[in-house]
This record gives C-alpha cells, structure tokens and sequence, in this order.
C-alpha cells in the first residue's frame, strides 16, 4: 500500500489531503498517472511542473521509484520563512 | 549542537539568541536572521498569516538543510526555529542564529540556511488579505522565482 | 531611521533586537550580527579587552558606512551599536541590524556595515592575555588581512 | 596652528598621543617628513605603509591637504568589532 499527501493550495484544489493506493510499483511519474486517470479533473492541477514531490520526506523527482510502504506527497512550492 | 524547532508558540528572539551564546566563549561572531509577518504582501494589505506544513518531513528537511551548512562552514551553534499554524502581523516567523569563529561563515551559513529553507522546507503561507471594499479573503502566498534564483549562488 | 551608538555600557541584544522591529511592520526581513569577545585568539588564552577608539571620528565614520549602505539596498531600520572601554570575556563589543522588505538586502547590508567598520571605522583592541606561566599580558590586536581582502568584494 | 593626533599602539610607541604644530601648511606626507626630523626616533613607527591617516576625521592618503586649523591622526589598522 502507498500513503499519498497533497499539501497547501493543491490539497484544497483537489478536494483531499491523503489517499491511500493498493497494489501500486512504479515511479513518481506513473503514480501520477494512475491518479489523473482515477480523478480525470486533477490532471490540470497535478500535472503541472510546478508541483514538487516528496517520496518518504525526502524531495525527489519525476523518475524516482515508489513501492509498497512508501509515503509520497505533493505539494506547491514552498513558501515559509 | 544544533537546536531546531517547529512550534506553534510564539518566537522569543531574546531568548532564542541567548541559547546560542550561552556559555559559548569560543565563537566571536553569531549572525541572525528573523523573517516577519508584513502588513503588506503584492499589493494588498495583510491583517494575518497561517503556515501549514508537512509534519513528518519539515523537521527532517531543516536538519538536512543545517547538517550541510555545516560541511560548508566551521560552524559552532545553529539554533533554527519556525513558527506554524495562526499568526498576527509583526509576529516572528522564523529564527536562524548561527555562531563562528569566523564573521564571513557565520554570515554564509546564516544566508545559505534561508536561502534553502525557503525553496526546499514544506512549509505554505495562507494570508487573509482587506481588499479596498472591506472584505477578507483568503489567499495562498505565492512562490517567488527570486528565492530560486538565490539558491543556485551556492551551486 | 539609523541608531548609532557608541558606549563603554554593555550592550544588550535583546533591547537592540526591539529597537529595529518596534512599530515596523513594512519589513519582513532583520539580519543582525554580533561580535563578542573570545577566549582565545592567537594562541593564547584572552582574560579581557580594552577599546580604544578615536572619540571625534568614530561616531561620524560609522554614521558615513551606513548612509553608503542605504545607497546600496532599499533599507527600513539600521541599528549599529559598538562599545568602547574596559570588557570581559563573552561581552558583546557590536551589534549590528538591518531590517528591510528583502532578505537578500538586508543580508547584505548588515555584512557590507560589517566589513567597512573592520577596516575603516577607528576602534582598536588591546587583549589582556595570559601566558603559560600564569603572567598576564597586554597587547595589541593585529589587523587581519582578511577584513581587506572581504572588503573588495564590494567594489 | 596644527592638531596631530596618534592612537593606540602607535600612541604607545611614540610616548605621545597629542601635539601641535605652528605654521604648517603641506600634505600629509611632509607633515610627517616634519615630524621625523624633529623626533627622528619616530621614523620607525610614523614612516610604515600600515600607518593610516585621517584629516579632519576623514581616512586621507598621504597627497592630502593639510593647513591651519586642520586636525590630522595617525593610527594603526583598526581592529573594531
């Protein structure tokens, strides 16, 4: 099972703040298939190169992998300080 | 050595400062920096602030962010600490104290630590914005392309 | 808009901190730094310190360093606090802070302010320094070629 | 008249830290020529390229301009801060 988060203004823009997906190996890139595919009206804000990704707290990028017992979260860019 | 904290509790610079110098008589140099809440942010009056974050990674980010620093630099204390959660213009947002033997690592590590901290910690501003007619409204902070231009001066 | 104090009576942070963010809410950004006295410095273990300064000069040097500070970077406060006289280890012999809409400004003034103070502003450092042998000794500071060198990177 | 004034360990080295000067009218440089004539011991210490000079209470090189009623100071690198 993958955790998957959205943060800040795209947690609102989608309408939820955590999921959680059976059955999913891939990469980043393909995990955000799978959702757009699941929730056709995230694509526009989930596919979108500002979006940044985290897999287990850690930034990573489009082509890292994701595998059972991962957490990977999206968020906009980052705004503290 | 380091002390990092994320905190819905107020920000006490004087306190803040004086846990970095404490019984520190080897460092003759500590810079600081402290980020505010504005009354004014693009153009519109600012009346409060909330910051969500990433509970799991925000710690784990700001303890990454600091552990470089302090392979860049001979560093002696880091004391880094950011508010979340509501908050009133003028109140502090974010705490960075560094201290060093040196005034020029003391200031880079100082500047190298917001600079990162700004592009990389998942932390996200919500301002409530008065619009001229009156109404509240709510808005997320946008990004700003400069803070990633800032970033690359450290390569 | 600038403070500039030079006194033989401690300085207190805390107080100096309060003075640049009292009733500013246009900044966001305060860069501060704090030079202190070691207890060590050129080998050898430093009891205490003297400064010495130039009393009709001082105060309009520093006064000129910040007015080319705010030529350089849109700033809101600047307070520069440097002490005079007898001190003890860990006493804290100049403060600087800047506060201004942008980090990188304010970052780079408080080090500019910095750096031009090192090399031009007429303070001088007399160290009571003990000895392996249990004597004590004064002496004065040496200059550090550094402070000259950090100072042409402001052209 | 002329007011000369020389601090910390130059002030020191010299056994003075203030004097005056009738009837000067020159640069730095042949105020200090001045100087080291009528105190040749001072030589060592006034005629070093780490000396510095204020006219006025103003950093001036040695081509600077000094007259009656000027006050000029010798002093070491400073070391504040």
């Amino acid at each position: 099972m993958i955790k998957v988060l959205f943060f800040a203004r795209l947690r609102q823009q989608l309408g939820m703040g955590e999921l959680r997906l059976e059955d999913f190996s891939g990469t980043v890139r393909s995990l955000c298939a799978v959702l757009c595919e699941k929730y056709p009206q995230w694509r526009e804000h989930l596919d979108d190169d500002a979006i940044r990704v985290a897999v287990n707290q850690e930034l990573a990028d489009s082509d890292a992998a994701v595998a059972a017992g991962d957490e990977v979260a999206f968020f906009p860019p980052v705004t503290g300080g | 050595m380091d002390r990092i904290d994320v905190r819905e509790a107020p920000l006490d610079v004087a306190a803040e400062y004086a846990a970095v110098q404490q019984a520190n008589t080897a460092d003759g140099a500590c810079a600081m920096f402290v980020g505010s809440v504005r009354d004014f942010n693009a153009g519109s009056a600012v009346g409060g602030l909330a910051l969500e974050h990433y509970p799991g990674m925000t710690e784990k980010s700001l303890r990454a962010i600091v552990a470089d620093a302090r392979g860049r630099w001979p560093l002696g204390r880091v004391n880094l600490v950011h508010r979340v959660g509501p908050m009133q213009v003028n109140d502090e947002i974010v705490f960075v104290g560094v201290t060093s033997p040196h005034r020029q690592a003391a200031f880079a590590a100082c500047q190298y630590i917001m600079d990162r901290l700004k592009t990389e910690a998942p932390f996200w501003k919500r301002e409530t914005v008065r619009r001229a007619c009156g109404a509240e409204e709510e808005r997320w902070v946008e990004a700003r392309a400069s803070d990633q231009a800032e970033l690359e001066k450290w390569g």
